[in-house]
């Protein structure tokens, strides 16, 4: 199977990729943002 | 002198209540006249058809009932909330979940029943068929008191917030569409002559299902919110 | 313990956000005894009287009443107090008659003629006037005359003179100083001067 | 066994323990994810009715699943919270909605890009997508419940209580719109639930769906932990924490 096929989707491209980039960027961007909270809890509590 | 009985406290509060509904005149009015009003809105925004209008007639009213039913929820314990009276219901003798179903059985008569009294009148006006015009009214008989019992829980859950009425909407309406979606298809299934049976016993058992659990749902959630 | 010990206050603490309000506070109650809360705006007055109320959960430490946990004994203890709250808790729309029969239609009536309760406080010609049309005063007097018209031996009572005059708090305190003679107890705060000379109170500053 | 379990209710040890597990808990859910991305994607042969475009079920099944467990877990919670007042299970409930509120709103999301080559349009109300839909409301509505209600602790027994209601609510709320939908629709063409399914199909979705599973505990932990700092900023295991 060669990449461009793979990339294709059997012409469900527009469909599947992002499906998968927007789960992606969902379950990251999470946990980016509860790093930051806790983050900035422990700022929070060492500044006291 | 001694304590009142369960079944004396749950009748002493219940007339407490309707004595102040109707000295309040504006609470009754106000979702009847709401009601009547979103119902009229729809010919108006989509054309008076008398074809299409029967057809979505019972959808019409089922949803112009349901936000009535909603926009009234918060006078189940607001002013008991304001004046400091819920401190003293939830201080006393009796199970709060019998003074809860007082207050929601109050509730429902002063704001629930006007609408069943008014919606032959509007389901004509809609053109609904004769024969789904019972069925409407059984509907809106067996359905509204749940919408009352559901809804007396998302009240006692923001009963002290000061925008407790949009968050109120949030909490109250998914939990409402069990009940619309079997009262609307009853009207429809008796508009096409079709038997009914079926969508009644679960409005029934949606019933008995609130009737037992919401008042202890209510209760428990009153006192955490007044906590 | 003794057994007139009737309230018991064990290691409350109370947390407001970041503020803590009290903690490790400890106290005693016995019958016949009245526990004046005093301290500043803020100072979590009536945080600790609704906590005593079973309205509110501590964040820490329990009330106890004879001896058991107040949320154990639930109904079977608030049927035992009155609280009159910063709200008077009467409903403007029923006349005075009405509020007092639904109060004891809620509690445990005491043997007290409900006109005679409102004779006591001066509300005896107001009797089936609607409470809007009282004065604030006269609401302070129908809230308080609550305690009289149902048997309860605790009051919690959150500044109870707020809005009265001279002459009807004098007639208040009377009134207290013979519940805690027939071996009643009472919580209260108050920024007003007490002038109950005999009675044995514990006085309690938050503010420290 | 139950000492264990009582050891994890107090919060220091749970933000230790937590701690510990969290660079395992990574490490497996990545590993997870390669294997059944790679098993979905390449592996998987394409279906011969709907091409690739069934792939997006690897994601879409299984955020579907996640989004009914955690609502699951949160209404155990709410049990735990006002039987027991367990204070864990606070910080778990309230640290649960979002992230369940993510995995409905990617079933959703994935379902209409699903939906759009299957049915042709974005949305169609089908059983599945619109149980979800208002799945998302409960989610919405817990979370803005807790927003509401200043005082935390008040926020989060109430939104116990709602999130118990709600599950209650769940199954019935479900039953009546697949019965609404197979009123409306005749039989509809959801393929999700296919009765027998390929191996070669099954397994990549089962290693999403653990995958996902992992994903929960391990986003569930740091933001309890976020949680617990935040409240108990003020006890001394924070400060000796802040000290080290």
């Amino acid at each position: 199977m060669n990449l461009s096929e793979f990339f294709n989707m059997g012409g469900y491209a527009i469909y599947v990729w992002p499906s998968y980039v927007l789960a992606a960027i969902v379950l990251w961007n999470f946990l980016i943002w509860v790093d930051m909270l806790f983050m900035s809890g422990l700022r929070m509590s060492s500044r006291r | 002198m001694t304590r009142l009985s369960l079944s004396q406290a749950f009748i002493y509060l219940l007339r407490r209540d309707l004595t102040l509904a109707f000295r309040n005149r504006a609470e009754f009015a106000n979702p009847l006249l709401f009601f009547i009003m979103v119902v009229t809105l729809f010919p108006l925004a989509i054309g008076a058809v008398p074809e299409l209008l029967a057809r979505i007639a019972p959808g019409i009213i089922w949803v112009a009932a349901l936000l009535a039913a909603m926009l009234s929820l918060e006078s189940i314990f607001r002013s008991d909330f304001d004046d400091g009276s819920l401190d003293q219901l939830l201080m006393s003798a009796h199970p709060m979940p019998l003074l809860v179903l007082a207050k929601v059985c109050a509730h429902w008569l002063v704001t629930g029943f006007p609408l069943l009294i008014i919606s032959p009148i509007l389901a004509e006006m809609l053109g609904m068929p004769q024969q789904a015009q019972g069925v409407l009214f059984l509907t809106i008989l067996i359905g509204t008191p749940v919408l009352s019992l559901v809804g007396s829980i998302g009240v006692a859950l923001t009963v002290g917030l000061p925008k407790g009425g949009i968050i109120l909407s949030i909490l109250v309406l998914p939990l409402y569409v069990p009940v619309l979606i079997f009262a609307a298809s009853a009207i429809e299934a008796a508009a096409g002559g079709l038997d009914v049976s079926a969508q009644i016993y679960m409005l029934l058992a949606f019933l008995f299902l609130a009737l037992s659990l919401s008042p202890v749902a209510a209760a428990a959630a009153l006192k955490i919110s007044m906590s | 313990m003794s057994d007139t010990n009737l309230l018991q206050i064990d290691n409350l603490a109370c947390i407001r956000d970041d503020r803590v309000l009290f903690e490790h506070l400890n106290l005693l109650l016995a019958a016949g005894q009245m526990l004046l809360v005093e301290g500043a705006n803020g100072s979590g007055k009536t945080s600790l009287l609704r906590i005593l109320t079973g309205l509110k959960l501590a964040d820490e430490g329990e009330v106890l009443w004879q001896g058991k946990p107040i949320d154990q004994l639930a109904a079977d203890y608030t049927e035992q107090v009155s609280y009159v709250g910063h709200h008077d808790g009467v409903k403007r729309e029923l006349s005075c008659l009405e509020n007092l029969r639904l109060v004891q239609a809620m509690g445990k009536p005491s043997g007290v003629e409900l006109d005679d309760a409102l004779d006591r406080f001066g509300l005896y010609r107001y009797g089936d006037t609607l409470v809007s049309n009282l004065s604030a005063g006269q609401k302070r007097r129908l809230a308080l005359s609550r305690l009289i018209v149902t048997e309860s031996q605790l009051w919690i009572l959150d500044e109870p003179f707020t809005s009265l005059d001279k002459n009807s708090m004098a007639g208040f305190e009377r009134m207290f100083e013979q519940h805690l003679a027939e071996q009643g107890v009472i919580v209260m705060t108050s920024h007003h001067d007490i002038g109950m000379v005999n009675a044995d109170i514990q006085r309690l500053d938050l503010s420290q | 066994m139950f000492l264990w379990f009582h050891k994890l209710g107090s919060p220091p040890h749970f933000y230790r323990i937590a701690g510990n597990w969290l660079p395992w808990l990574g490490t497996i859910f990545l590993l997870l994810l390669v294997a059944g991305v790679y098993g979905g994607l390449v592996l998987a042969p394409p279906d011969y009715q709907q091409g690739d475009s069934y792939r997006i079920i690897f994601i879409h099944v299984p955020s579907a699943w996640m989004s009914l467990f955690i609502y699951m877990v949160m209404a155990a919670c709410g049990v735990v919270i006002l039987v027991w007042r367990m204070k864990i299970a606070e910080i778990v409930l309230i640290s649960s909605a979002p992230i369940g509120a993510s995995f409905t709103f990617l079933a959703l999301a994935t379902g209409s890009l699903w939906g759009k080559p299957m049915w042709g349009t974005w949305w169609v109300w089908d059983a599945r997508l619109t149980s979800e839909l208002i799945l998302l409301f409960l989610y919405l509505g817990v979370i803005g419940l807790h927003g509401a209600i200043e005082d935390k602790r008040v926020a989060t027994r109430a939104i116990a209580i709602l999130a118990i209601v709600g599950m209650v609510n769940i199954p019935i709320i479900h039953y009546s719109v697949e019965w609404w939908n197979s009123l409306h629709q005749g039989a509809t063409v959801t393929k999700f639930d296919k009765p027998s399914i390929h191996w070669s199909m099954l397994i990549p979705l089962l290693l999403m769906a653990l995958a996902f599973q992992v994903y929960y505990l391990l986003a569930l932990f740091q933001s309890c932990r976020a949680e617990l700092l935040q409240r108990e900023r003020n006890s001394k295991w924070v400060e000796e924490l802040i000290a080290k």
